[in-house]
């Protein structure tokens, strides 16, 4: 583990260092340590990844990967404030990585400028500590599922449309319940819905991607334990009454064919296609946006 | 008693094939009403839910709450219940959330 | 009012146009257009300003007025996401309004550079049709509350220290309780923490500017209305796990000095400074951050 | 019952001079305190104040709450209900909170 900070550190993070009381009585510099010595990867750099992305980087995490092969639009801009306006035509993760490094260039961003598939996302998650999925679709969503079981990676997962939003831990430390125990068959594929069909407003999903951030450093900084960590859902609603719900979810079920007892899902199974995402969840094209 | 308030709630867009009424109180007799199979079977779906033909297979597969909607039983998943065959209890808060998908 | 959309403002808008059942059934183009016609001021482009105005610059408010006299230091890079480390030393006014005119060139961004007094506030507040408190101090928000009061303009108000977070619509359209209402007394001076003393994760007053992102669109697009609008204050807190409580607020005190039935606090008394805030609060010194 | 539950909170940084704990159950004989004031003065100063020497006025002053706290019935506003007369119930929760004033 990095095991200094240097004088700017000190005057940079000291704000968040002199927080008491949720760092399990580590000490503040072994506490801002951990974050300097983990890697992330956020597979996404839309609406939630753009506030997720900031505080994460603020805060000093030492490594950040960033998987998206879209470009920015105008249509992003509303939520997706890490963007801008000068930089439509850029791929997203080219564009955040800017934002980051002009925000805070002790971190080191490294971008794959490309769609998670089978075939690349072991290779890709492999060096990082912690996934964080905002994706758009229910194909991205079992795949990383599935690969961060099989890498052992803790996966934190938000996704919101129009007013809402919802956030959960997935495979925590290899214990917790992955997205198959919670959904073992997928959705009808014309009963989800995405930001293009159904809008959204950009500050309750940045509200979402903010809370994916704090639940990251919870991870990252070991405030949660193989032995108070507890399955949990969070809903968040901007209106009309903004409310945030925590639902307590299931454990791992035994039967999963993920990371039951008896496993069916296997890297060879997933890099030869012989598990098929598109087919499992139906045809309907998704945008990721 | 014979009769119990239960509120129901639908989040996560599900609102939008039930009168985008995001909350319901119902009361119903509990001693025809007893599980939560009952619930959504003989109440839900013949009473709130609006227009069944077009709507019912957004709601129900298989004869249960159809993947993708998840079931809290007061802020529970109803996997730490009993399921379909939970005892409703008074005042009890019934939520079925759709999972979303948008980023 | 502002009457069209451009093109641009058409497809940089619609994804949060098209969202239903916020609008009181307002049509989605008049909706709109009640953002870009309004001008809101925000006191203080610190931590809560910070995402707070993105997302308002962002969703297309046409005019923001920022008061800040700080420069942009190292110690507020972590939650202060407009700011950034080349823009270090500049004022923090002029920095978010960069910020502000990349993410969205629509917005018209006036900048003030001072700390609002007694002499200024008047002059200063009554161009704009909301006014946002995001400082740190007692007698700011006392100061900004009653000239909010005798201008008849709605305040939302939010504040943070370490984990944690309140939020609040004071002087609602002129009908709603003001921060005397609910603090007829300040409190002791040495009972006021501040984020420098106490420290803050960045994330978490992050979050809280969302909020009061959200309660401000609500606002200016009319979604409250002096028919359902009731008093409240919502309390976010960060860990152990993440909460959001929403309290049910007194309404106006017809006791009130600011905004009750015999008021004593006038326009002219703030700007004499026969009103001294300083001296009602007590005379520790409050760093602004 | 003579005997009640109570839920005592203390947010906003408030945990600091209740041994860093934001939320208390408490059981209370309800012949005897009987009123919000008598929680505050007869319990809560007493059993859960942390070194009351120094801590009682950021607390108390005045013999009510101190100025900057606000004070929650079952997440309402004490001044919408009778403030320190307030009836105590079984099952209730009070909150305290300090006022924030970090931006
Ligand atoms: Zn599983
Ligand atoms: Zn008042």
């Amino acid at each position: 583990m990095t095991d200094t900070l240097s004088n700017e550190e000190f005057s940079r993070y000291g704000r968040q260092m002199i927080v008491q009381g949720i760092s399990n009585n580590r000490d503040p510099i072994e506490h801002q340590l951990l974050l300097k010595s983990s890697k992330i990867c956020v597979i996404g750099a839309g609406g939630l990844a753009a506030p997720c992305l900031s505080y994460l980087a603020g805060a000093g995490v030492g490594e950040i990967g960033i998987i998206d092969d879209d470009i920015v639009e105008t249509s992003n801009l509303h939520r997706q404030i890490i963007h801008s306006t000068s930089r439509q035509g850029e791929l997203k993760c080219n564009s955040a990585k800017k934002f980051i490094n002009d925000l805070n260039p002790h971190v080191k961003v490294k971008t794959h400028p490309v769609r998670l598939t089978n075939d690349n996302a072991f290779e890709i998650f492999e060096p990082y500590d912690v996934i964080l999925d905002c994706t758009d679709t229910p194909m991205t969503r079992y795949l990383a599922s599935d690969v961060c079981v099989l890498l052992g990676k803790t996966l934190v997962s938000a996704s919101g449309v129009n007013t809402e939003g919802q956030l959960t831990i997935l495979n925590f430390e290899n214990i917790g319940p992955c997205y198959r125990c919670f959904h073992p068959k997928p959705p009808p594929p014309n009963t989800v819905s995405s930001c293009s069909m159904n809008g959204v407003i950009g500050a309750c999903i940045g509200l979402v991607g903010i809370m994916q951030a704090v639940e990251t450093l919870k991870v990252l900084q070991k405030v949660y334990t193989k032995e108070n960590f507890e399955p949990f859902m969070l809903q968040y609603n901007g209106y009309m009454d903004q409310s945030l719900r925590r639902f307590r979810m299931r454990k791992r079920r035994s039967d999963c064919v993920s990371c039951g007892d008896e496993r069916e899902i296997t890297r060879e199974k997933i890099e030869s296609y012989e598990i098929n995402y598109l087919s499992f969840c139906g045809s309907r094209n998704y945008d990721v946006v | 008693m014979s009769q119990i308030d239960i509120k129901v709630e639908f989040l996560g867009g599900l609102d939008s094939i039930f009168a985008n009424k995001r909350s319901y109180e119902v009361k119903v007799d509990n001693t025809k009403i007893v599980t939560l199979r009952d619930l959504i079977f003989d109440v839900i779906v013949k009473d709130l839910l609006v227009n069944p033909e077009e709507n019912y297979s957004i709601y129900i597969q298989d004869e249960t709450i159809r993947p993708g909607i998840l079931t809290l039983i007061n802020d529970s998943d109803w996997e730490l219940e009993d399921e379909l065959d939970y005892i409703l209890q008074h005042k009890d808060v019934i939520s079925f959330t759709s999972t979303l998908h948008g980023g």
